[in-house]
């Protein structure tokens, strides 16, 4: 279903956006492990880098991959509770939301920058997840890569 | 007494004592405040105080030769004393090495050690008055639509030298070597200027979540004019909304980024 | 100069179905530093392996990618590969283009240019991959269980068995736990004591146990291989080297009213008392709350008629530290208060008792020497009600799960009233019987065919007591589709079983997660059931989950066995994914030091010759870190990196996904 | 509390009139003005509430938003079945404004759904507090008393507050102020039958027998009750139990109001007392 | 793909109080609490059930039961109904579809009359006299001898008014009671 929807929209848009998904290693990454094991379809562009704790994750990765021509950046780990280091969510969370509300106060563009919850049982939410990303930011269009602060349109 | 004749009193008494063997203060410099370090008691009657005294001298304490002379004395009005606490707290201060002469709001405290300090700003300036211009600018930047806001930032950053004048001027940016240095890996570009002054700017606002004080000093020392309390007040604001969390009050203070509750917001996660 | 390998699996058509892997493999022979790239149907056959083997051999590798299935699958195959061909296994690394590309794709040109890029991005990474050595830390071959009842007792003794030392930490006077005051067990109706006792002795006596009564778990530092557990041994005023447990202190104790907490409260104990005439040790303590001594400063008989001298007033708490190598949890159960249930009278009514009293009524120890009679007025019950699921499956007051032995200890209460009181009537009312296990639905057949006990299906809704001291029970039998009332002259209620209260804080002690209802979690629910998400500290019993006494034993043995494992090499092997600090631009704000989860950052001094400290910079305990990285993220001067997953390594992967190289065709440039 | 607004409800009119009597008494004798609600109608009771989703919310929220108008915080509806209806309502308003609105299209009146609704026993328990307590000046000393809370009493979630729905104990300090002893007993909180007076009275007799059997054999004097479709069970329907062969002795039933009214010294005649089936004339001879 | 499902019992059951009647795993608590239980055809934890079988067997028995229409609604079984359901409720919303869609058993024709004439009272005066009530009901359900005993003590008592007492905005009612029996503001 997701698929042929997406193809039709590329056929209209011509734009195909690059996202880079920061991901630990015990929670997300085994989630899009587990999409993959029940054969969930989800659009083709997303770029998975593990990391092995969203603790690990320091926001300024974030411009750094802005920096690298992604259009978009997901950052996603176990859900609260659930760290398999015991707290490195709860230290991201807390990161996540100030930096967040920095760069929406410097112009970047709501749809660049997604954080999520995404258990190792959570496949479905996992491919939802990205198909939904991929919308977004398709319709956001491209990410000027020479003026992070501008949408280039 | 006036204030700056009980300041001068207690810095001359101090350096006498050998209670402290540097005095930081302010003087007159052709009818501007700049700061000074003053060794010798005779100099006392150069020391002046007024709301000129924009200059954040806490920001002297990272340098060698003020280290060197420990213990020493530091002119500080309140948000100074606050960027004196949180630098106690995040112990870049030995314990009995700064006394605070604490200038008050139109009135002067005395020499204070740092715990007394802490007090003070916790019983007398717990709520400083917000400055409402400020609160307009950043007002007024985030009622902008996100095209308005992104053209506005890129043409102040586009300003930017990255000469480091406000990683100078603030007490908080005391790493030796600031992530800005860093070059394996480079974290801030110097390849391409607009990733680098985006990347430094945002980084620099984002390091003092939760230790800025909003002195000031900060936008005071850019010589190209940015508009950097914009976003220090912006990450303030967020910092105590969210999380309920204000600088330099508790030498016990733990870091706001490296602290979590399990309460804190999780709306913006999906 | 990097000499990295590529080896591109199409695991059968599991992967080349969606993915060119020949395409694949030509870009990524292109890419820098890439000297060898190749595909195969099976990398992780034998002969896929040998392809690996061999190339790392032949063309000299200094890195390897193996381009398949998720490194969860096979990581460490491939990495054992890389080993046996004499290559740093940290060298090699996992592109996941299977569960991560090929299975979730069908787009087969999107697919491959997704997958070309995954293998470049961990190029990019193993180029700056540092060959890792692992971890070793030394080995405290002593286990701390802690928990004295039967789960604790059969992980103590053999782990004493296989000649290592055990410290076995029971909270109460006396080892035994619940177990100790079970009357008959089932399915086999052989008597609880008799089997127990024994092993209670046994671990007593044993020489590789010390036995710690009257101790309670204070504090725990330290990491797998080196714990330090703070015991606090309570005052028990009773010096145990003097006391022969001869009993003249307690027959001649003025107070004599205390409800017996092993007997349930059915018989009443003095203020210096031994739990039981089994309890091991045998020698009494003095129940602080209620000597006149300790409390109003008076009496002191038992001191008096004490030939030995043993009784000691001045007695105090002390705090002993062990070390050990491993921890097993085994603090067992408690049974849910059915005071919550109003409409079962809320605990108001005498002849409606728990589980537990039914056993020490039906025990040959128990107060009524094993004879069934009621509290109230010590009468022989006619007519007994067992309520099963009390507080059990109960969303509402009581707890959401099954508690799994209440069907099996319920028909052998059933069963044992019917063996003692003939003609009497024994009604169980129930909502559904789980009897799975070797010899337990036959046994629950038996108590209904052979011992006439009346099962109905159907919850109880009130429980009162009438006024001519009748006991109304109205429940359903929703099989016959009608309500049911009985009058019972006693009622047994099945309660729940539930963690221990105090459990949470010693799962908080340790860092060992536990679930909603506060029974402790295992590191896998299939997988690693006896294992805790903390390396080094194991599950035995119901402090995991309720179960029963053969459950108990198996998980206690196996937790045994892990701890014996661990104790097998004198030093421990480790992950060596670990933070380092860069020590000359560490600015010392602490950040990292308040952050870390395992507490494995602390204040290092740097001195210069003269033993002066200069500077004060943070450093990593190996043996501590976990690995999560989080220190890394909250340090400005990005003074910490994270071995294995370093800040330039990333930085490459960003950079690897760039515009110029990425796969996916933009901005209609296609 | 100076004063409250006072929603009777149609049973008070009739059947439950000692109810009506007694409230009105012991609020004069408290000082606090009852402030009935102009135009009130009827809330509808089980009937509404059996048949007609819409009808059972619509007729108590027209209550509801005439109180609103009339500029009234706080409403008494001393019976039982009355308070469940104004109260669920209210509960459910609040839970689903979109109904809220629907409602006001329904029925042509704007409502906030700001108005709280308190019940007999809560507003007893306040007026004792309030220094009622203190005028209690002829307390019926040492009679045993039931304390029969029913159903709507004791149960509904959101609707009976504070109270534990298996153990409530709301009234057993008023009758403890009237001097009395509550004794324990078991179908405190049963069924009298409630709403089937008239179209199952043999099952009204059944329950209603029952709750004045437990009564007796906890050594009751009397009950208690606070709702008129109990008291006109448990105390209309005696002769009709004995004659089922379910009761011999009458058993007094009184509304807790009127048990304090006694305590309080005020007339029987006027609290209603003599209006009774089964005689509690001759309780108020125990009142010293 | 979802194919639609016929609107059964349970989905308006959902639909009207949030309710899942799937949760109930057939304790019975219900019944054995239920103080009206003897006087019903199905035990509430059967209806529970029947509304989880569904088809239109199972909702020709539920909507024709007495059980609705004796259901005293004391709450027993929802106060302590351990998956915290409300299985009278669920009762509530049976019983108005079994009225609406007129399938109530004629057995139940005392108690219809009853609601019925206590309505109608309401419906003319705003308010319910218990007098104009009794009047409508033996008129409606012909059982004129029950509880005649009773009249004379009640009138003596001032229990029963010949007068009924309207209210002034009776009119007001009429027309909610006119709209709700249209199909109300829905």
């Amino acid at each position: 279903m997701e698929k042929t929807e997406t193809i039709a929209e590329n056929a209209r848009a011509g734009f195909e956006p690059r996202i880079v998904a920061f991901v630990c290693n015990w929670c997300t990454y085994a989630g899009a492990d587990l999409a993959g094991t029940s054969r969930l379809q989800y659009a083709p562009n997303v770029r998975i880098l593990k990391l092995p704790c969203t603790g690990r994750i320091d926001p300024l990765l974030v411009l750094k991959a802005f920096e690298g021509g992604a259009d978009a950046v997901l950052v996603s780990g176990c859900h609260p509770g659930d760290c398999h280091y015991t707290s490195g969510n709860y230290h991201a969370r807390r990161r996540w939301s100030v930096f967040g509300k920095l760069l929406a106060f410097a112009g970047i563009d709501g749809r660049r920058l997604y954080f999520s919850w995404v258990s190792a049982a959570e496949g479905q939410k996992f491919a939802d997840l990205i198909n939904s990303i991929t919308k977004e930011v398709r319709s956001a269009g491209p990410f000027d890569p020479v003026n992070p602060a501008r949408r280039r349109t | 007494m006036s204030i700056v004749d009980a300041i001068r009193a207690d810095a001359a008494g101090l350096l006498q004592t050998g209670r402290a063997k540097l005095v930081l203060g302010y003087r007159n410099r052709q009818g501007r405040r700049a700061p000074i370090l003053l060794a010798d008691a005779a100099g006392a009657d150069q020391l002046v105080y007024d709301a000129e005294c924009r200059q954040n001298l806490a920001a002297y304490l990272r340098k060698p030769e003020v280290r060197q002379q420990f213990p020493v004395a530091v002119v500080a009005g309140p948000p100074v004393m606050r960027s004196l606490v949180m630098l106690s707290a995040e112990s870049q201060i030995p314990a009995g090495a700064v006394t605070v002469l604490a200038v008050g709001e139109n009135e002067y405290h005395g020499a204070l050690d740092l715990a007394a300090t802490a007090q003070l700003l916790r019983e007398k300036y717990a709520d400083p008055a917000p400055d409402e211009e400020l609160l307009r600018r950043v007002r007024e930047v985030a009622a902008m639509s996100e095209e308005e806001r992104a053209a506005f930032w890129t043409e102040q950053f586009s300003k930017c030298t990255r000469c480091h004048a406000c990683r100078s001027a603030c007490p908080g940016c005391y790493c030796q070597w600031c992530i800005s240095k860093r070059n394996v890996p480079q974290w801030i570009s110097t390849a391409d200027l607009s990733h680098g002054t985006f990347a430094w700017n945002i980084t620099r606002a984002f390091h003092h979540a939760g230790r800025c004080t909003l002195c000031g000093a900060c936008e005071a020392a850019c010589p190209q004019g940015l508009p950097l309390m914009l976003l220090n007040a912006c990450v303030a604001e967020c910092v105590e909304k969210e999380f309920g969390h204000r600088t330099g009050y508790d030498l016990e203070e733990k870091p706001l980024i490296g602290s979590w509750r399990p309460e804190d917001d999780d709306g913006f996660v999906r | 100069m990097a000499r990295v390998g590529v080896f591109i699996c199409h695991c059968g058509e599991n992967i080349a179905r969606t993915v060119d892997v020949a395409a694949a493999a030509a870009a990524a022979a292109k890419m820098p530093g890439v000297v060898y790239s190749a595909d195969y149907k099976y990398m992780c056959s034998d002969p896929g392996q040998q392809l690996v083997r061999k190339a790392i051999a032949d063309h000299k590798l200094t890195g390897a990618v193996v381009a398949a299935c998720s490194p969860r699958m096979h990581e460490n195959t491939f990495r054992r590969a890389a080993a046996a061909a004499g290559m740093n296994p940290y060298l090699l690394e996992m592109a996941n283009v299977r569960e991560h590309c090929s299975w979730v794709h069908s787009d087969r040109a999107a697919a491959t240019a997704k997958a070309i890029d995954l293998i470049r991005v961990m190029v990019e990474k193993v180029k700056r991959n540092r060959g890792l050595r692992t971890i070793t830390v030394p080995v405290e071959p002593t286990a701390v269980v802690i928990g004295g009842g039967i789960a604790g007792i059969q992980a103590a003794l053999d782990i004493a068995a296989g000649g290592k030392a055990v410290v076995l930490i029971e909270k109460s006077p006396s080892l035994g736990g619940h177990m100790a005051r079970l009357s008959e067990t089932f399915p086999t109706l052989d008597c609880s004591q008799c089997i127990l006792t024994p092993r209670m002795v046994e671990a007593a006596n044993h020489p590789n146990i010390t036995l710690m009564t009257s101790s309670e778990v204070e504090s725990v530092g330290g990491f797998v291989g080196n714990f330090e557990v703070t015991v606090r041994r309570k005052a028990r005023y009773v010096d145990p080297a003097k006391c022969t447990g001869c009993g003249e202190c307690w027959s001649k104790c003025p107070v004599k009213n205390i409800p017996s907490e092993f007997d349930a409260g059915l018989s009443r104990r003095t203020a210096i008392y031994r739990a039981s005439p089994q309890a091991v040790p045998n020698q009494p303590v003095i129940d602080a709350r209620h000597c006149l001594m300790l409390t109003k400063g008076r009496c002191g008989v038992c001191a008096k008629v004490c030939p030995r001298g043993a009784i000691n007033f001045k007695d105090a708490d002390e705090l002993v530290k062990v070390k050990a190598g491993a921890i097993v949890l085994a603090t067992g159960f408690e049974l849910w208060d059915h005071s919550a249930y109003g409409e079962y009278g809320g605990g108001r009514i005498a002849d409606v008792i728990d589980g537990f009293a039914f056993e020490r009524l039906a025990s040959a120890s128990g107060p009524t020497a094993g004879e069934i009679r009621r509290p109230s007025d010590g009468a022989e019950p006619k007519t007994v009600v067992f309520v099963q699921c009390c507080g059990s499956r109960d969303e509402k007051a009581g707890v959401a799960y099954c508690s799994k032995i209440c069907c099996m200890y319920t028909a052998k209460h059933a069963m044992l009233y019917a063996h003692k009181v003939h003609g009497g009537r024994a009604v169980v009312f129930y909502m559904d019987v789980r009897s799975a296990g070797k010899g337990y639905d036959e046994f629950v057949r038996r108590a209904i065919e052979k011992d006439g006990a009346e099962y109905i299906r159907g919850r109880v809704s009130k429980i009162y007591r009438r006024a001519d001291g009748k006991i109304m029970v109205r429940g359903s039998d929703t099989l016959a589709g009608t309500p049911v009332a009985v009058e019972a002259d006693m009622v047994v209620l099945a309660d729940a079983v539930t963690p221990r209260p105090d459990a949470r804080t010693l799962a908080r002690m340790l860092g060992v997660a536990y679930d909603a209802d506060g029974f402790f979690s295992e590191a896998h629910p299939k997988l690693r059931p006896v294992e805790t998400a903390v390396a080094g500290v194991y599950l035995a019993g119901a402090c995991q989950g309720p179960k029963d006494i053969p459950e108990s034993v198996a998980q206690a043995s196996a937790a045994a066995a892990k701890t014996l494992g661990l104790f097998a090499r004198p030093k421990l092997e480790r992950e060596p994914i670990v933070a380092r600090v860069n020590r000359i631009t560490c600015a010392h704000c602490r950040a990292c030091i308040n952050a870390c989860p395992y507490k494995a950052i602390e204040d290092f001094n740097i001195l210069d010759r003269s033993g002066k400290v200069i500077r004060v910079v943070a450093n990593v305990n190996e043996g501590l870190c976990q690995g999560c990285g989080t220190c890394v993220s909250v340090c400005r001067s990005k003074s910490v990196d994270l071995d294995g997953f370093t800040d330039e390594q990333v930085f490459l992967q960003i950079a690897a996904l760039g515009p110029e190289e990425s796969g996916v065709k933009s901005r209609g440039s296609s | 509390m100076k004063s409250i607004g006072y929603y009777p409800g149609c049973a008070l009119a009739c059947s439950g009139i000692e109810l009506d009597l007694s409230i009105r008494a012991l609020s004069g004798l408290a000082g606090v003005e009852l402030c009935e609600i102009a135009d009130w109608n009827c809330c509808g009771a089980s009937s509404a509430h059996s048949t007609g989703h819409e009808l059972a919310v619509a007729l108590p929220y027209r209550v509801l938003a005439l109180a609103e108008a009339q500029g009234l915080t706080e409403i008494l509806a001393p019976c039982a079945s009355c308070f469940s209806r104004l109260k669920g309502t209210l509960v459910r308003l609040r839970r689903n404004p979109e109904m809220l609105e629907r409602m006001a299209g329904l029925t042509g009146r704007a409502c906030r759904n700001s108005v709280s609704v308190v019940n007999v026993v809560e507003y007893l328990g306040r007026l004792l507090k309030e220094g009622l307590a203190g005028k209690l000046t002829s307390p019926l000393k040492g009679v045993k008393v039931a304390a029969y809370y029913g159903c709507l009493l004791s149960r509904g979630e959101g609707i009976v507050e504070g109270e534990d729905a298996e153990n409530p104990t709301g009234m057993e300090a008023a009758i403890q102020a009237a001097g009395c002893e509550a004794v324990p007993w078991n179908f405190a909180t049963e069924c009298c039958g409630g709403a089937f007076s008239l179209a199952k009275p043999e099952a009204v007799v059944d329950l209603s027998a029952a709750v004045l059997g437990d009564a007796e054999q906890a050594g009751a004097q009397m009950i208690v009750a606070g709702c008129p479709m109990c008291h006109s069970n448990l105390d209309m329907r005696q002769r009709a139990m004995s004659a089922a062969g379910r009761r011999t002795r009458p058993m007094p039933i009184l509304y807790l109001s009127e048990l304090l009214g006694l305590a309080a010294g005020i007339a029987p005649k006027t609290i209603g007392l003599d209006r009774h089936f089964t005689d509690a004339m001759s309780i108020a001879g125990r009142s010293a | 793909m979802n194919v639609a499902q016929p609107p059964t019992l349970a989905r308006i059951i959902r639909e009207a109080t949030g309710l899942d009647v799937a949760r109930c795993y057939q304790c019975g608590k219900c019944t054995a609490g239920c103080p009206m239980a003897r006087y019903m055809d199905l035990m509430p934890h059967q209806i529970m059930r029947l509304v989880q079988l569904g088809g239109a067997p199972a909702e020709e028995k539920l909507l024709g039961c007495a059980t609705l229409w004796s259901c005293a609604g004391c709450l027993t079984c929802t106060q302590r109904c351990p998956k915290e359901l409300d299985p009278a409720g669920v009762m509530d919303v049976l019983r108005q579809i079994s009225y609406d869609r007129k399938k109530t058993s004629p057995e139940q024709k005392k108690v219809l009359a009853f609601h019925r004439a206590f309505l109608k009272t309401v419906e003319s005066d705003g308010r319910m006299s218990e007098f104009s009530l009794v009047r409508r009901y033996k008129m409606a359900s012909r059982d004129f001898m029950s509880d005649v005993a009773l009249a004379p003590a009640m009138f003596a008592r001032g229990k029963l008014k010949f007068a009924g007492h309207k209210t002034p905005g009776r009119k007001e009612v009429r027309r909610i009671f006119a709209v709700c029996r249209k199909g109300g503001g829905r």
